[in-house]
């Protein structure tokens, strides 16, 4: 048997289980594609610090479709167009700490290789370098034999754009509208990127303009170390051996974030007592042996660190992100907080949730200086239908990692597992056991973070790390505190509106007994009643006047 | 007490209940005008304020009051309140009545204050009733009469009613009503009566009722029949109450031998409910004695076989009665005969006694029984 | 008919009543004596085989019979058919009577097929009854009686009844009741009457019966007043049609103007119920005629503010009786009343009258009313 | 930006994701681990035509766990060991065809780079190849930076095994008992093969053996190429361009499954009416423009092909599972079915149903040949707790893939959607909307086939195409159908047994009455009961006798 074993390619492997990368059917893989291609272009572009511009443009006929995505980022110089596009693991991310879009390597060159599956025909791009005369322009598919590109034509020609990128894909694609619509994809996009501006032409020509709400590009963020909290034994010993420091000081302080030359020292000097051989600062990290990383890996999680470098993550922020949420969905009330940043095995990342709740029928109750109450008019039927639930729906839950919206797979996702085991109950929703709560209401949870663990290569979901649920957790819970006072407030003005109301009813009921059982004349029995009407508003107005029934006395 | 003095008393016990209400809407009308909100005292009728009186033999209200203050939630029965006096006193004044029923109904005339549902009617009636009994006056005074009207009665008795149009004397004898019998108006409160019976038997169910009555039953005991059907009502007590008070005559119940039996009807009758404690000591009849059918009498009349289990409910109805009756716990015999039951763990209809044969009840058992008064339950 | 045909023709209705019995039992026997599964013929009591008479005026079962044959899902019905058949004859035997719930406790003995629901007993006695109607026996005949007994009834009327002891004659002037009432036994019979009464009054309620029985309306209206108390019970409608029967006397109805009032509780009393088809014969009084309130006299009598919307029930009965009520569909008259209501959309209450004071119906309504009987509706 | 793209090691990749392969929690990396190993072992089993015996022992000790899987197979040649325990991504099954239980080449490699991930230890391997003298031994780990083997210390040693391999690891691990156990997957593993012998060591040091309930070995399945139907027009470029085939005939009778010569000409005769320009049987494949290989494609599609090979799959067989699933579980009523083979995406796969349900309190009704019943003692509770469901509880599901148990991801599997999309409520089992069926059953669903879509790479769940679930559905109906006649049967037993012992009680009662009516004696009224009751006992042996209550009849 031994003469059959071989090696298999990245891209076989994956071509073969493209359901991992989330071209499952030709709906899914269709918005998948987009995805991919527009998050290339952010990146892009915030690496280059432009203000982007994204035209994205979808065709679909019978079934066969094209996606063709435009950007105004740096471009993309020609001997690297190939290998981006037509290799997968290729790419500039993944061996950084850095919070970004894509990661792993993976997305473009996916969507390329199942267009190449499904309609056998190569990507189109073209690509223009700041400053260059002329753009490139290339077809390109990939071998996944041997996972590297085949170019199949190329050529530099003129292109209006002075800088950006334009990729062209055909493939088995399906157009639909909904949740998981290219268009339901973008807005959500447009409301986490309030610097973007996106164009987009579906399949009917039909022309959606989402404009930018900000012309500040975010905080660039910094790449970092790994921070030394929640680092594997057996990753401890790969980086020792593959560092280029040259004493165990040096590696600790170069290695990772947050570790200055005192919590070194201090980190070695725990190790020793731990260690049965000999331990020190110049130790040389290739030298240490089996027993002594473990001593030293105990010393590290056992010695307070600074917690991880906040400047690698950077948040939507509070400020834009309602001002995103405003814009595109109808509500009555608004909250949000941004975390402060956390780690999970050593990866900082940083959780920011809102809330937006649409009173059903609207009609808050307003009360004027006098006194007097008013129900505010009904607001219309919001616009935003898919991204806030209706009053006996389940909340919609709106998920970004890094800025990213995802779309599918929300059951396995940490987002909703967070959102599930939170008590709503305890803050005056409706929630069914083990279910998402019920209330005319979007939660908006963004995970940003230099490495967001997805559940599959297809990244649509977050793996529920216990770190990272309990911060969202956390999150949820600061929110939720906002949403009950903003419940119990309407709740009580609405009561009091009633209660008062509700007494005028019964005052000339009161009148006519009184008239009765006295023989009052007409205007003795108006006076009466003015008088108690008066008092009633009186102690109403008093705090704490008693709503209360009745008093019990005993009397002997 | 002589008929006249009665019609004396009756216009005297007119002009305090009218008192009274005025009193009351006067002491509300006062509160507003000096800027208050107003109030309406009134009796506590839950059972925390319920005292058994061991030596009067009945339940009645304790002291304590409840103050209705208008707040928004007592603003409706605030002015059901105050309504519902007005119209007992423009009755009063013309004579006249309602029952509880044409009192729900005329409230469909009080716009927002109307009732929705009659128990709340009768939630408000009690409570003025409730007032006026504190001050010695009957719920008839306020001119509210019951809605059933009382059960049927046959025997050696002479009612004594008048023509309301003549004022002339109308006598009802109730041993010449064939198979029919004489029905208990609504309101009892100007009867007078005549009769030579020895007592009165107070009977459960309608069926046994007619079998006596048939049979003729009453002549030969010298008794006067009264049907309960079940827990009897207000008009029913008021009657046997006045009845036996007037004649002095003895008051010997017929009923199912289960804790329903004991508890619900025959203690209802003789000492009232808490629930309805405010007008007991007009309705209850303490004079009243079990003839059975007790616990004891399924031994002596070779009734086990014709019984049926207790059900959980009748044993959570003695067990409760045993813990908690102030009346059941007053009397040992009592106690001891509830205990007996539990212990054999059956239950015996009046029926029972017709596996017998079905006038056994007739010829034997109630004879047996009315031969030993002194045993019968307290 | 005299009295003494009476007492003849009783007699004889016993002997075939025994008769009827013995020849189901026998039949019986003779089925498993030849092998076979027994069965029993019943009339079919439901919906489907009860026709509307027009000419009669009430609702007959028709010819249909179900086989009621011996296997499992009948085995229990079966034997409880004829234990209760076992039980009427030795009543007829020994001139007896049991009420249907003494019946439901007799079967307690039972062992096995004893009841462990009233409405199960009910529903095996109704078979044996329907058996017995069509060969022309009352129930009564069965000595089966109805556990409620009639309604209270007062006005110009003499009922005649006798000792059942000596046999001698018993009057009852129950025009001489005061304030209370003459109480209708649970089996009339055997009753006769003798009256100077013009008409018979039916009424629905208690409370009105009270009022008019308190201010002896009978007395100038020259009338006998009847309370049913709701639907009708079954002895209050056989009274009522064998007074008017013997007597000659026209019945008036005065029940709520309310799609129930007129489809149930007069309907019943005059037309019978369909889903006792088999009694109706013997109890329903066709004579019957609707003196108020109707629709008409809310517009005739101001009463609009007093009443009611009608609820979704009111509207789904009157809708229902106008579609499918072979009794009213046989009257344009009541098509056009009910209609009447529908449009208007509202129902009344007898006590609506009130609204005018409350004896605005003794002194104005049914003095106004009473002048033309013709108007009253069929 | 362009100097810092990178390439990306598949190693380093699946190090960063290991949570995509089964490792994210301590517990399932332990089930994982020994999975991995047993897999392997009953591979090479099965390909050298061994009947496996294999020693499973785990321990233990404050999370640190220590795995060892040793077997009777072929053994590994000395200089594949290194590259098949350290290299993720090799192996002998990926290329081919054709039914087994490991397919990626990734498992075990996976399982050791985990242990050295989590504990810095390498794995150690002892293997006798038949026929050698020596056994060789090894410690590897993997260099994720190259994905390629460590060799850390090698040597040749005298074993008594006369041929097998014994793989042992040390790593981050929890043992827990319950569903989710290594006991409860070797014991699910004994019933999908019944010809496997396993002796089970638990951390406490207890031994449970499952021994093996056949001698026959599971037929070889044979290597096969794709079949025509569902192949993608990407892949078939593809195989267009990387044939040996000089000619298009030899091309579609070489590489496909199920195509003779003359099904080939028909597809050729067909392509060439979509076609525009040329194409015949002599035709290079290699010359095969894209529009022709698109119409070749579409006359694939639309000719009648034979359906796939069935030889290349080895269902475990009806009679086997039954033997296995009645060693293991206390049920009252059991059936299997076998599907015929069937293919999605051109790969053959075969789907196994068996239901297995336990009467709730046992006590089923039997009836003797006097027609007497009597109903049979209860049943003591089924030791098999985990794998039948209690009365109340929604159905246990036993999944399968290649003989291979699947514990984890039940709800995202196409086994677990089919048993929810079809209607039990028909069969006469209660199921909540969208849910599982409520039976005290297990219903274990076995998917054999040449290439097992996994939902991911860990192999939990298999992915819901829509052939796969048709296939399931269809099978479960069939079962279903079986319950269904069983459940009536005892039903209608139970309530024939009610009903004599019902009429019989009312009897006497008609005794009495006819007595009392017609004045009997005792005599004559026994002798009419008796008689009764013979003429009862009469009609109710005749089929068909009426339970029915009334007959009604018009009489004019």
């Amino acid at each position: 048997m031994a003469h059959r074993q071989r090696e298999i390619s990245i891209s076989e492997f994956f071509l073969k289980n493209r359901h991992l990368l989330g071209f499952d059917t030709p709906a899914k893989a269709l918005v998948t594609a987009v995805r991919e291609a527009v998050d290339n272009a952010l990146d892009a572009c915030k690496e280059a610090g432009i203000l982007p511009e994204i035209t994205v443009e979808v065709s679909d006929r019978y079934g066969k479709s094209k996606v063709i995505v435009e950007d105004n980022g740096p471009g993309i110089v020609e001997d690297q167009i190939a290998r981006i596009f037509g290799k997968l693991l290729y790419g500039s991310k993944f061996h950084k700490l850095s919070q970004s879009r894509g990661q792993q390597g993976m997305g473009i060159s996916a969507a390329g290789m199942y267009g190449q599956l499904t309609m056998g025909k190569p990507l189109h791009i073209v690509s223009r370098v700041k400053g260059d005369k002329l753009a490139s322009e290339m077809y390109v598919s990939i071998d996944t034999g041997k996972n590297r590109p085949d170019i199949h034509k190329k050529k530099q020609l003129r292109w209006d754009r002075p800088h950006g990128t334009r990729v062209a894909m055909e493939m088995e694609g399906h157009h639909q509208t909904g949740p998981h619509s290219v268009e339901t994809y973008l807005k959500q996009t447009a409301i986490a990127n309030p610097h973007l501006a996106i164009t987009y032409q579906n399949p009917k020509g039909e022309v959606i303009r989402f404009n930018r709400s900000t012309n500040t590009l975010p905080k660039r963020p910094f790449e970092i170390k790994p921070h030394p909290y929640g680092i594997e034994l057996g990753r401890l010993i790969q980086m020792l051996n593959n560092t280029n420091s040259r004493t165990l000081l040096g590696f600790l302080v170069d290695e990772f974030s947050c570790v200055g030359k005192k919590t070194a020292l201090s980190i070695i000097a725990l190790a020793r007592k731990h260690s049965d051989r000999e331990l020190s600062e110049r130790s040389h990290p290739k030298h240490i042996a089996h027993a002594q990383a473990t001593a030293l890996h105990k010393a590290i999680q056992t010695t307070r660190v600074l917690a991880p470098r906040t400047d690698c993550i950077v948040p939507i922020g509070e400020d834009q992100l309602l001002t995103g949420l405003r814009k595109e969905l109808a509500a009555d009330f608004f909250t949000v907080v941004t975390r402060p940043p956390a780690a999970y095995r050593g990866n900082p990342f940083q959780v920011e949730i809102a809330l937006a709740y649409a009173r059903p029928g609207g009609g808050d109750v307003e009360v004027d200086a006098g006194g007097h109450m008013r129900k505010r008019a009904t607001r219309d039927e919001p616009a935003s239908e898919h991204l806030i639930a209706q009053k006996d729906e389940p909340v919609r839950l709106l998920r970004f990692a890094n800025r990213v919206p995802l779309l599918y797979q929300q059951a396995g996702c940490a987002i909703a597992k967070a959102v599930i085991q939170t008590n709503w109950r305890g803050y005056g929703l409706h929630q069914p056991k083990g279910s998402l709560p019920i209330a005319p209401m979007a939660i908006l949870v963004h995970v940003a973070s230099v490495w967001v663990p997805y559940t599959s290569e297809s990244k649509e979901a977050i793996e529920p790390y216990p770190e990272i649920l309990k911060e969202i957790k956390l999150g949820l819970q600061q929110c939720a505190r906002g949403l009950a006072q903003y419940l119990r407030r309407e709740t009580h003005l609405h009561e009091e509106y009633d209660r008062r109301v509700y007494i005028e009813k019964y005052l000339p009921q009161i009148g006519i007994a009184l008239q009765e059982i006295l023989t009052l004349s007409d205007e003795e029995r108006d006076l009466t009643i003015k008088k108690l009407d008066d008092t009633l508003h009186r102690s109403r107005t008093k705090r704490g006047a008693p709503h209360d029934a009745e008093r019990f006395e005993d009397q002997p | 007490m002589t008929q006249s003095d009665s019609k004396t008393s009756r216009s005297e016990l007119d002009q305090k209940t009218i008192a009274l209400i005025e009193q009351i809407a006067a002491q509300v009308r006062a509160n507003i005008d000096h800027g208050r909100l107003p109030e309406i005292s009134l009796p506590v009728r839950s059972l925390e304020n319920v005292i058994y009186d061991l030596a009067k033999g009945y339940f009645e209200l304790g002291g304590a009051h409840k103050t209705r203050t208008l707040t928004t939630n007592t603003a409706r029965s605030f002015a059901q309140t105050l309504r519902m006096m007005a119209l007992s006193r423009t009755m009063v004044e013309h004579d006249d009545f309602a029952t509880k029923r044409e009192v729900y109904y005329i409230s469909k005339n009080w716009g927002d204050c109307r009732f929705d549902e009659q128990v709340e009617s009768d939630a408000v009636m009690d409570d003025i009733e409730a007032s006026a009994s504190v001050e010695g006056l009957a719920r008839e005074q306020l001119r509210f009469y019951p809605e059933a009207h009382g059960g049927s009665v046959a025997g050696r008795l002479t009612v004594i009613d008048r023509n309301s149009a003549t004022g002339e004397t109308v006598e009802i004898d109730c041993s010449r009503l064939g198979s029919g019998a004489y029905s208990i108006p609504r309101s009892v409160e100007h009867l007078w009566f005549r009769t030579d019976a020895r007592f009165i038997l107070a009977i459960e169910t309608g069926g046994m009722f007619q079998r006596l009555n048939n049979h003729r039953f009453w002549e030969t005991a010298g008794c006067i029949i009264i049907e309960m059907g079940g827990v009897p009502t207000r008009a029913t007590r008021r009657f046997i109450r006045l009845l036996s008070d007037n004649e002095k005559l003895p008051v010997y119940c017929f009923v199912d031998c289960d804790p329903y039996g004991f508890t619900n009807i025959y203690r209802t009758l003789k000492v009232g409910s808490g629930n309805a404690a405010h007008v007991n000591r007009f309705l209850c009849v303490p004079q009243a004695r079990f003839l059975g059918v007790t616990p004891q009498d399924i031994v002596d009349f070779g009734l086990r076989d014709a019984t049926h289990p207790l059900s959980a409910t009748d044993v959570k109805r003695a067990e409760d009665a045993l813990e908690n009756d102030p009346f059941v716990k007053a009397h040992p015999a009592w106690i001891a005969a509830i205990k007996q039951q539990l212990s054999m763990g059956v239950r015996a209809e009046q029926q029972a006694l017709a596996k017998w044969g079905l006038n056994y009840v007739i010829k034997e058992y109630l004879p047996k029984k009315l031969s030993n008064p002194e045993s019968f339950l307290p």
